[in-house]
Protein backbone atom coordinates (compact mmCIF):
# COMPACT_ATOMS: atom_id res chain seq x y z
CA UNK A 1 0.00 0.00 0.00
CA UNK A 2 1.61 2.85 -0.93
CA UNK A 3 1.04 6.27 1.02
CA UNK A 4 2.63 9.26 -0.76
CA UNK A 5 3.21 12.48 1.18
CA UNK A 6 3.19 15.71 0.00
CA UNK A 7 4.77 18.82 2.42
CA UNK A 8 4.46 22.11 1.68
CA UNK A 9 4.99 25.43 3.38
CA UNK A 10 4.61 28.34 0.93
CA UNK A 11 2.98 31.96 0.46
CA UNK A 12 1.03 31.46 -2.27
CA UNK A 13 -2.80 30.25 -2.00
CA UNK A 14 -3.48 26.36 -2.52
CA UNK A 15 -6.11 24.69 -4.68
CA UNK A 16 -8.13 22.41 -2.98
CA UNK A 17 -9.94 20.54 -5.54
CA UNK A 18 -6.77 20.09 -7.24
CA UNK A 19 -5.10 18.55 -4.24
CA UNK A 20 -7.42 16.08 -3.49
CA UNK A 21 -7.39 15.57 -7.42
CA UNK A 22 -3.93 14.64 -7.44
CA UNK A 23 -3.78 12.47 -4.29
CA UNK A 24 -6.63 10.13 -5.89
CA UNK A 25 -5.93 10.39 -9.26
CA UNK A 26 -5.33 7.08 -11.33
CA UNK A 27 -6.19 5.20 -7.74
CA UNK A 28 -9.26 2.88 -7.13
CA UNK A 29 -8.11 1.95 -3.66
CA UNK A 30 -9.19 5.13 -2.00
CA UNK A 31 -12.21 5.21 -0.16
CA UNK A 32 -12.43 8.35 1.66
CA UNK A 33 -10.82 11.69 1.61
CA UNK A 34 -10.87 14.26 4.38
CA UNK A 35 -10.08 17.81 3.97
CA UNK A 36 -9.45 20.70 7.05
CA UNK A 37 -9.10 24.25 5.94
CA UNK A 38 -8.11 26.43 8.10
CA UNK A 39 -9.16 29.97 7.16
CA UNK A 40 -8.03 33.52 8.25
CA UNK A 41 -11.02 35.12 10.54
CA UNK A 42 -11.94 38.69 10.66
CA UNK A 43 -13.20 38.66 14.15
CA UNK A 44 -11.88 37.24 17.28
CA UNK A 45 -14.63 37.41 20.26
CA UNK A 46 -15.35 41.28 19.78
CA UNK A 47 -11.97 42.55 18.14
CA UNK A 48 -11.77 43.08 14.03
CA UNK A 49 -8.82 41.59 12.80
CA UNK A 50 -7.60 43.63 9.57
CA UNK A 51 -4.68 40.46 9.00
CA UNK A 52 -2.44 37.69 10.08
CA UNK A 53 1.08 37.19 9.66
CA UNK A 54 2.53 33.65 10.17
CA UNK A 55 6.23 33.92 10.51
CA UNK A 56 7.95 29.83 10.61
CA UNK A 57 11.19 28.22 11.67
CA UNK A 58 12.28 27.27 7.80
CA UNK A 59 13.77 23.65 8.23
CA UNK A 60 12.48 22.38 11.24
CA UNK A 61 8.69 23.22 10.55
CA UNK A 62 9.15 20.55 7.12
CA UNK A 63 10.82 18.26 9.51
CA UNK A 64 8.48 18.71 12.23
CA UNK A 65 5.48 18.21 10.25
CA UNK A 66 7.14 15.53 8.41
CA UNK A 67 7.65 13.38 11.48
CA UNK A 68 4.39 13.59 12.59
CA UNK A 69 2.97 12.42 9.13
CA UNK A 70 5.22 9.30 9.54
CA UNK A 71 3.21 8.90 13.08
CA UNK A 72 -0.21 9.21 11.66
CA UNK A 73 0.53 6.98 9.02
CA UNK A 74 1.76 4.17 11.24
CA UNK A 75 -1.31 4.26 13.44
CA UNK A 76 -3.69 4.59 10.18
CA UNK A 77 -4.49 2.62 6.94
CA UNK A 78 -3.76 5.53 4.70
CA UNK A 79 -3.31 5.93 0.82
CA UNK A 80 -2.37 9.65 0.87
CA UNK A 81 -1.62 12.95 2.84
CA UNK A 82 -0.95 16.39 2.07
CA UNK A 83 0.06 18.84 4.34
CA UNK A 84 0.23 22.87 3.00
CA UNK A 85 0.97 25.74 5.80
CA UNK A 86 0.90 28.85 4.04
CA UNK A 87 3.52 32.24 5.62
CA UNK A 88 3.44 35.89 5.07
CA UNK A 89 0.61 38.02 5.55
CA UNK A 90 -2.94 36.72 4.81
CA UNK A 91 -6.47 38.78 5.09
CA UNK A 92 -9.57 37.49 6.14
CA UNK A 93 -11.17 34.66 4.01
CA UNK A 94 -8.03 33.42 3.15
CA UNK A 95 -7.09 30.00 3.45
CA UNK A 96 -4.36 29.32 6.09
CA UNK A 97 -3.57 25.37 5.94
CA UNK A 98 -4.76 22.56 4.28
CA UNK A 99 -4.19 19.04 6.03
CA UNK A 100 -5.86 16.32 3.31
CA UNK A 101 -6.34 12.34 4.07
CA UNK A 102 -6.94 9.50 2.07
CA UNK A 103 -7.72 5.83 3.14
CA UNK A 104 -10.33 3.12 2.62
CA UNK A 105 -12.21 4.14 5.26
CA UNK A 106 -13.90 7.46 6.51
CA UNK A 107 -12.65 7.14 10.39
CA UNK A 108 -8.94 6.41 9.51
CA UNK A 109 -9.50 9.43 7.45
CA UNK A 110 -10.79 11.55 9.71
CA UNK A 111 -8.94 10.81 13.01
CA UNK A 112 -5.61 10.97 10.80
CA UNK A 113 -6.55 14.39 9.71
CA UNK A 114 -7.58 15.41 13.35
CA UNK A 115 -4.68 14.34 14.98
CA UNK A 116 -2.51 16.29 12.17
CA UNK A 117 -4.30 19.51 13.11
CA UNK A 118 -3.90 19.24 16.62
CA UNK A 119 -0.04 18.12 16.42
CA UNK A 120 0.23 21.49 13.39
CA UNK A 121 -1.23 23.99 16.10
CA UNK A 122 0.70 23.28 19.29
CA UNK A 123 3.88 21.82 17.99
CA UNK A 124 4.69 22.72 14.29
CA UNK A 125 6.58 26.02 14.09
CA UNK A 126 4.65 28.72 13.00
CA UNK A 127 3.24 31.90 14.67
CA UNK A 128 0.69 34.55 13.98
CA UNK A 129 0.64 37.37 14.77
CA UNK A 130 -2.57 39.81 14.46
CA UNK A 131 -3.17 43.46 12.82
CA UNK A 132 -6.56 44.82 14.68
CA UNK A 133 -7.64 48.47 14.07
CA UNK A 134 -6.11 48.92 17.92
CA UNK A 135 -2.35 47.62 17.46
CA UNK A 136 -0.39 44.38 16.07
CA UNK A 137 0.03 41.78 18.59
CA UNK A 138 1.37 38.30 18.76
CA UNK A 139 -1.35 35.24 19.15
CA UNK A 140 -1.63 33.47 22.28
CA UNK A 141 -1.83 29.97 22.36
CA UNK A 142 -5.00 27.78 23.79
CA UNK A 143 -4.74 25.75 26.53
CA UNK A 144 -7.99 24.29 24.60
CA UNK A 145 -5.36 22.73 21.97
CA UNK A 146 -2.99 21.53 24.49
CA UNK A 147 -5.95 19.90 25.96
CA UNK A 148 -7.03 18.29 22.29
CA UNK A 149 -3.36 17.13 21.36
CA UNK A 150 -4.00 15.06 24.87
CA UNK A 151 -6.44 12.81 23.16
CA UNK A 152 -3.82 10.82 21.07
CA UNK A 153 -1.19 10.16 23.46
CA UNK A 154 -1.03 6.17 23.68
CA UNK A 155 -1.76 5.20 27.53
CA UNK B 1 26.66 27.29 17.70
CA UNK B 2 24.04 29.19 16.07
CA UNK B 3 21.08 30.72 17.99
CA UNK B 4 18.22 31.31 16.04
CA UNK B 5 15.22 33.31 17.68
CA UNK B 6 11.71 33.71 16.56
CA UNK B 7 8.56 35.78 16.75
CA UNK B 8 8.34 37.81 19.55
CA UNK B 9 11.73 36.33 21.38
CA UNK B 10 13.36 37.49 18.11
CA UNK B 11 11.51 40.87 18.47
CA UNK B 12 12.77 41.43 21.76
CA UNK B 13 16.47 40.16 21.16
CA UNK B 14 16.36 42.37 18.24
CA UNK B 15 17.87 40.16 15.72
CA UNK B 16 17.47 36.84 14.32
CA UNK B 17 20.03 34.64 14.77
CA UNK B 18 23.62 35.14 15.37
CA UNK B 19 26.47 32.75 16.94
CA UNK B 20 27.43 32.44 20.40
CA UNK B 21 30.41 30.70 22.21
CA UNK B 22 28.88 30.56 26.01
CA UNK B 23 31.20 28.88 28.94
CA UNK B 24 31.76 25.21 29.15
CA UNK B 25 29.79 25.79 32.74
CA UNK B 26 26.28 26.26 30.38
CA UNK B 27 25.18 22.73 30.08
CA UNK B 28 21.64 22.49 29.53
CA UNK B 29 19.03 24.87 27.69
CA UNK B 30 17.74 26.23 30.99
CA UNK B 31 21.62 27.27 31.84
CA UNK B 32 21.69 28.91 28.23
CA UNK B 33 18.65 30.60 28.73
CA UNK B 34 20.28 32.14 31.97
CA UNK B 35 23.64 33.16 30.39
CA UNK B 36 22.03 34.55 27.36
CA UNK B 37 19.65 36.71 29.77
CA UNK B 38 22.79 38.06 31.34
CA UNK B 39 23.98 39.64 27.96
CA UNK B 40 21.95 42.57 28.24
CA UNK B 41 18.85 44.68 28.76
CA UNK B 42 17.25 43.36 24.90
CA UNK B 43 18.07 39.58 26.28
CA UNK B 44 16.85 40.03 29.84
CA UNK B 45 13.25 41.27 28.27
CA UNK B 46 13.38 38.08 25.59
CA UNK B 47 13.51 35.84 28.64
CA UNK B 48 12.22 37.51 31.75
CA UNK B 49 9.51 34.59 31.88
CA UNK B 50 11.61 31.40 31.09
CA UNK B 51 8.63 29.00 31.53
CA UNK B 52 7.09 30.35 28.25
CA UNK B 53 10.14 29.97 26.37
CA UNK B 54 10.32 26.80 24.21
CA UNK B 55 13.35 25.45 22.67
CA UNK B 56 14.55 23.22 19.57
CA UNK B 57 17.93 21.47 18.99
CA UNK B 58 18.78 21.01 15.42
CA UNK B 59 15.23 21.23 14.48
CA UNK B 60 13.12 18.52 17.66
CA UNK B 61 11.48 19.94 20.22
CA UNK B 62 13.81 19.70 23.30
CA UNK B 63 12.88 20.05 27.10
CA UNK B 64 14.52 23.22 29.59
CA UNK B 65 17.15 20.32 31.04
CA UNK B 66 18.43 18.90 27.49
CA UNK B 67 21.75 19.05 26.95
CA UNK B 68 23.17 21.58 24.69
CA UNK B 69 26.11 19.33 23.64
CA UNK B 70 27.28 18.99 20.51
CA UNK B 71 24.30 21.07 19.28
CA UNK B 72 24.56 22.77 15.65
CA UNK B 73 21.81 25.19 16.23
CA UNK B 74 19.37 25.75 18.80
CA UNK B 75 16.36 27.66 18.61
CA UNK B 76 14.52 30.20 20.65
CA UNK B 77 10.98 30.79 20.57
CA UNK B 78 7.13 31.23 22.33
CA UNK B 79 4.85 28.63 22.20
CA UNK B 80 3.10 27.66 18.59
CA UNK B 81 0.39 29.40 17.03
CA UNK B 82 0.09 27.67 13.58
CA UNK B 83 -2.63 25.49 12.19
CA UNK C 1 -25.30 33.20 13.38
CA UNK C 2 -26.64 32.34 9.91
CA UNK C 3 -26.09 28.56 9.17
CA UNK C 4 -27.48 28.02 5.37
CA UNK C 5 -27.76 24.44 4.45
CA UNK C 6 -27.33 22.57 0.88
CA UNK C 7 -28.73 19.14 0.59
CA UNK C 8 -28.52 17.74 -2.62
CA UNK C 9 -29.26 14.59 -4.41
CA UNK C 10 -28.18 14.21 -8.03
CA UNK C 11 -26.89 12.03 -10.74
CA UNK C 12 -24.21 14.82 -11.57
CA UNK C 13 -20.61 15.08 -10.09
CA UNK C 14 -20.06 17.68 -7.80
CA UNK C 15 -16.82 20.15 -7.49
CA UNK C 16 -15.71 20.27 -3.95
CA UNK C 17 -14.42 23.21 -4.78
CA UNK C 18 -16.81 25.37 -5.73
CA UNK C 19 -18.97 24.20 -3.19
CA UNK C 20 -16.35 25.12 -0.57
CA UNK C 21 -16.23 28.54 -2.18
CA UNK C 22 -20.11 28.91 -2.21
CA UNK C 23 -20.61 28.69 1.89
CA UNK C 24 -17.70 30.44 2.61
CA UNK C 25 -18.16 33.38 -0.39
CA UNK C 26 -18.15 36.99 0.99
CA UNK C 27 -18.16 35.50 4.98
CA UNK C 28 -14.97 36.31 7.20
CA UNK C 29 -16.61 34.35 10.72
CA UNK C 30 -15.66 31.05 9.09
CA UNK C 31 -12.24 29.34 10.65
CA UNK C 32 -12.51 25.81 9.45
CA UNK C 33 -14.44 23.38 6.49
CA UNK C 34 -14.17 20.37 6.61
CA UNK C 35 -14.86 18.19 3.74
CA UNK C 36 -15.57 14.34 3.85
CA UNK C 37 -15.62 12.78 0.13
CA UNK C 38 -16.69 9.41 -0.18
CA UNK C 39 -15.35 7.49 -3.57
CA UNK C 40 -16.44 4.24 -5.52
CA UNK C 41 -13.51 2.09 -4.40
CA UNK C 42 -12.28 -0.51 -7.61
CA UNK C 43 -12.25 -3.66 -5.18
CA UNK C 44 -13.47 -4.76 -1.68
CA UNK C 45 -11.36 -7.32 0.12
CA UNK C 46 -10.04 -9.37 -2.75
CA UNK C 47 -13.30 -8.80 -5.47
CA UNK C 48 -13.07 -6.57 -8.33
CA UNK C 49 -15.87 -3.97 -8.22
CA UNK C 50 -17.03 -2.87 -11.96
CA UNK C 51 -19.21 -0.34 -10.75
CA UNK C 52 -21.73 0.45 -8.22
CA UNK C 53 -25.39 1.58 -8.53
CA UNK C 54 -26.75 3.62 -6.08
CA UNK C 55 -30.81 3.40 -5.51
CA UNK C 56 -32.74 6.08 -2.88
CA UNK C 57 -35.83 6.88 -1.85
CA UNK C 58 -36.70 9.79 -3.48
CA UNK C 59 -38.73 12.28 -0.85
CA UNK C 60 -37.75 10.65 2.28
CA UNK C 61 -33.61 10.89 1.85
CA UNK C 62 -33.69 14.76 1.34
CA UNK C 63 -35.83 14.58 4.98
CA UNK C 64 -34.22 11.97 6.42
CA UNK C 65 -30.82 14.09 5.73
CA UNK C 66 -32.65 17.37 6.76
CA UNK C 67 -33.09 16.44 10.06
CA UNK C 68 -29.97 14.93 10.81
CA UNK C 69 -28.27 18.46 9.17
CA UNK C 70 -30.68 20.30 11.51
CA UNK C 71 -29.56 18.00 14.19
CA UNK C 72 -25.87 19.00 13.73
CA UNK C 73 -26.64 22.60 13.74
CA UNK C 74 -28.64 21.99 16.92
CA UNK C 75 -25.20 20.31 18.58
CA UNK C 76 -22.54 22.76 17.25
CA UNK C 77 -21.80 26.49 16.20
CA UNK C 78 -22.05 25.51 12.58
CA UNK C 79 -21.82 27.97 10.24
CA UNK C 80 -22.90 26.37 6.88
CA UNK C 81 -23.10 22.60 5.66
CA UNK C 82 -23.66 21.10 2.36
CA UNK C 83 -24.49 17.25 1.88
CA UNK C 84 -24.49 15.99 -1.51
CA UNK C 85 -25.08 12.49 -2.40
CA UNK C 86 -24.85 10.89 -6.09
CA UNK C 87 -27.39 8.49 -7.31
CA UNK C 88 -27.37 6.11 -10.41
CA UNK C 89 -24.04 3.67 -11.74
CA UNK C 90 -21.01 4.97 -10.89
CA UNK C 91 -17.23 3.76 -11.79
CA UNK C 92 -14.25 2.88 -9.51
CA UNK C 93 -12.89 6.31 -9.00
CA UNK C 94 -16.13 9.06 -9.03
CA UNK C 95 -17.16 10.36 -6.00
CA UNK C 96 -20.37 8.88 -4.24
CA UNK C 97 -20.92 11.52 -1.55
CA UNK C 98 -19.89 15.20 -0.10
CA UNK C 99 -20.24 16.31 3.36
CA UNK C 100 -19.18 20.05 4.60
CA UNK C 101 -19.20 21.60 7.49
CA UNK C 102 -18.13 25.25 8.07
CA UNK C 103 -17.39 26.56 11.63
CA UNK C 104 -15.35 28.62 13.66
CA UNK C 105 -12.68 25.80 15.41
CA UNK C 106 -11.96 22.70 14.07
CA UNK C 107 -13.72 20.32 16.32
CA UNK C 108 -17.32 21.43 15.60
CA UNK C 109 -16.83 21.01 11.59
CA UNK C 110 -14.93 17.86 12.38
CA UNK C 111 -17.34 16.47 14.90
CA UNK C 112 -20.40 17.95 12.49
CA UNK C 113 -18.85 16.02 9.16
CA UNK C 114 -18.58 12.29 11.46
CA UNK C 115 -21.97 12.50 12.92
CA UNK C 116 -23.21 13.67 9.44
CA UNK C 117 -21.38 10.55 7.82
CA UNK C 118 -22.54 8.37 10.57
CA UNK C 119 -25.67 8.95 10.12
CA UNK C 120 -25.84 8.78 6.70
CA UNK C 121 -24.04 5.48 6.09
CA UNK C 122 -26.81 3.63 8.67
CA UNK C 123 -29.92 5.71 8.44
CA UNK C 124 -30.09 7.62 4.81
CA UNK C 125 -32.43 5.72 2.90
CA UNK C 126 -29.72 4.71 -0.29
CA UNK C 127 -29.15 1.49 -1.35
CA UNK C 128 -25.79 0.32 -3.18
CA UNK C 129 -25.80 -2.78 -6.17
CA UNK C 130 -22.17 -3.75 -6.68
CA UNK C 131 -21.09 -5.04 -10.27
CA UNK C 132 -18.29 -7.56 -10.08
CA UNK C 133 -16.72 -9.87 -13.01
CA UNK C 134 -18.11 -12.84 -11.24
CA UNK C 135 -22.45 -10.84 -10.51
CA UNK C 136 -23.86 -8.40 -9.21
CA UNK C 137 -25.29 -8.18 -5.75
CA UNK C 138 -26.52 -5.74 -2.92
CA UNK C 139 -23.92 -4.43 -0.67
CA UNK C 140 -24.52 -5.53 2.73
CA UNK C 141 -24.73 -3.15 6.10
CA UNK C 142 -21.66 -3.03 7.77
CA UNK C 143 -22.19 -4.00 11.52
CA UNK C 144 -19.32 -1.55 12.71
CA UNK C 145 -21.41 1.65 11.02
CA UNK C 146 -24.05 0.86 13.54
CA UNK C 147 -21.16 0.89 16.08
CA UNK C 148 -20.01 4.08 14.76
CA UNK C 149 -23.26 5.64 14.93
CA UNK C 150 -23.85 4.72 18.98
CA UNK C 151 -21.30 7.29 20.22
CA UNK C 152 -23.62 9.98 19.05
CA UNK C 153 -26.31 8.94 21.48
CA UNK C 154 -26.77 11.18 24.25
CA UNK C 155 -26.85 9.44 27.56
CA UNK D 1 -52.58 3.09 1.55
CA UNK D 2 -49.99 2.99 -0.92
CA UNK D 3 -46.76 1.04 -0.36
CA UNK D 4 -43.16 1.20 -1.75
CA UNK D 5 -40.46 -1.08 -1.85
CA UNK D 6 -36.60 -0.22 -2.59
CA UNK D 7 -33.44 -2.35 -2.97
CA UNK D 8 -33.69 -6.41 -2.98
CA UNK D 9 -37.09 -5.94 -1.39
CA UNK D 10 -38.33 -4.27 -4.94
CA UNK D 11 -36.93 -6.70 -6.87
CA UNK D 12 -38.05 -9.93 -5.47
CA UNK D 13 -41.61 -8.24 -4.71
CA UNK D 14 -41.02 -7.49 -8.43
CA UNK D 15 -42.85 -4.16 -8.43
CA UNK D 16 -41.46 -0.38 -7.00
CA UNK D 17 -44.91 0.48 -5.40
CA UNK D 18 -48.57 -0.46 -5.16
CA UNK D 19 -51.53 0.48 -2.92
CA UNK D 20 -53.68 -1.98 -1.24
CA UNK D 21 -55.94 -2.22 1.50
CA UNK D 22 -55.18 -4.37 4.51
CA UNK D 23 -58.29 -5.80 6.94
CA UNK D 24 -58.68 -3.73 9.91
CA UNK D 25 -57.15 -6.55 11.77
CA UNK D 26 -53.61 -5.03 10.27
CA UNK D 27 -52.92 -2.81 12.90
CA UNK D 28 -48.87 -2.63 12.78
CA UNK D 29 -45.77 -3.00 10.44
CA UNK D 30 -45.04 -6.45 11.54
CA UNK D 31 -48.86 -7.18 11.35
CA UNK D 32 -48.17 -5.33 7.75
CA UNK D 33 -45.28 -7.65 6.89
CA UNK D 34 -46.99 -11.10 7.48
CA UNK D 35 -50.34 -9.93 5.51
CA UNK D 36 -47.77 -9.24 2.86
CA UNK D 37 -45.86 -12.30 2.97
CA UNK D 38 -49.37 -14.29 2.57
CA UNK D 39 -50.02 -12.43 -1.03
CA UNK D 40 -47.77 -15.26 -2.71
CA UNK D 41 -44.66 -16.54 -3.71
CA UNK D 42 -42.91 -13.06 -4.34
CA UNK D 43 -43.99 -11.75 -1.35
CA UNK D 44 -43.43 -14.68 0.61
CA UNK D 45 -39.24 -14.38 -0.61
CA UNK D 46 -38.95 -10.73 -0.22
CA UNK D 47 -40.11 -10.91 3.84
CA UNK D 48 -38.67 -14.44 4.44
CA UNK D 49 -36.50 -13.03 7.30
CA UNK D 50 -38.83 -10.07 8.57
CA UNK D 51 -36.13 -9.02 10.95
CA UNK D 52 -33.36 -7.25 8.25
CA UNK D 53 -36.56 -5.64 6.89
CA UNK D 54 -37.06 -2.22 7.69
CA UNK D 55 -39.90 -0.30 7.53
CA UNK D 56 -40.64 4.01 6.76
CA UNK D 57 -44.31 5.23 7.45
CA UNK D 58 -44.48 9.18 5.75
CA UNK D 59 -40.64 9.06 5.49
CA UNK D 60 -39.84 8.47 9.12
CA UNK D 61 -38.24 5.49 10.21
CA UNK D 62 -40.54 3.42 12.08
CA UNK D 63 -40.10 -0.42 14.51
CA UNK D 64 -41.87 -3.28 13.65
CA UNK D 65 -44.36 -2.54 16.34
CA UNK D 66 -45.64 1.27 14.89
CA UNK D 67 -48.96 1.42 13.99
CA UNK D 68 -50.01 1.82 10.36
CA UNK D 69 -53.49 3.41 11.29
CA UNK D 70 -53.62 6.76 8.72
CA UNK D 71 -50.40 6.29 6.92
CA UNK D 72 -50.39 7.43 3.68
CA UNK D 73 -47.28 5.88 2.55
CA UNK D 74 -45.40 2.64 3.96
CA UNK D 75 -42.21 2.03 2.62
CA UNK D 76 -40.15 -1.70 3.29
CA UNK D 77 -36.57 -1.83 2.49
CA UNK D 78 -33.18 -3.71 3.57
CA UNK D 79 -30.43 -2.03 5.86
CA UNK D 80 -29.58 1.23 4.09
CA UNK D 81 -25.44 1.08 2.94
CA UNK D 82 -25.33 5.22 1.54
CA UNK D 83 -22.78 7.73 2.16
Amino acid sequence: MSCPVTIRIQNADFDIAREIAALTASRTDIGAVVSFSGICRGDKQDAKIAALTLEHYPGMAEEEIGRHVDEAVARWPLHGVTVIHRVGRLTPGENIVLVLTASVHRQAAFQAAEFLMDYLKTSAPFWKKEESPIGTGWVEAHARDDQALERWTKS
Amino acid sequence: MKVKYFAWVRERVGKAEETIEPPASVRTVEDLIAWLSGRGETYAHAFETPKVIRAAIDHAHVRPDAAIAGAREIAFFPPMTGG
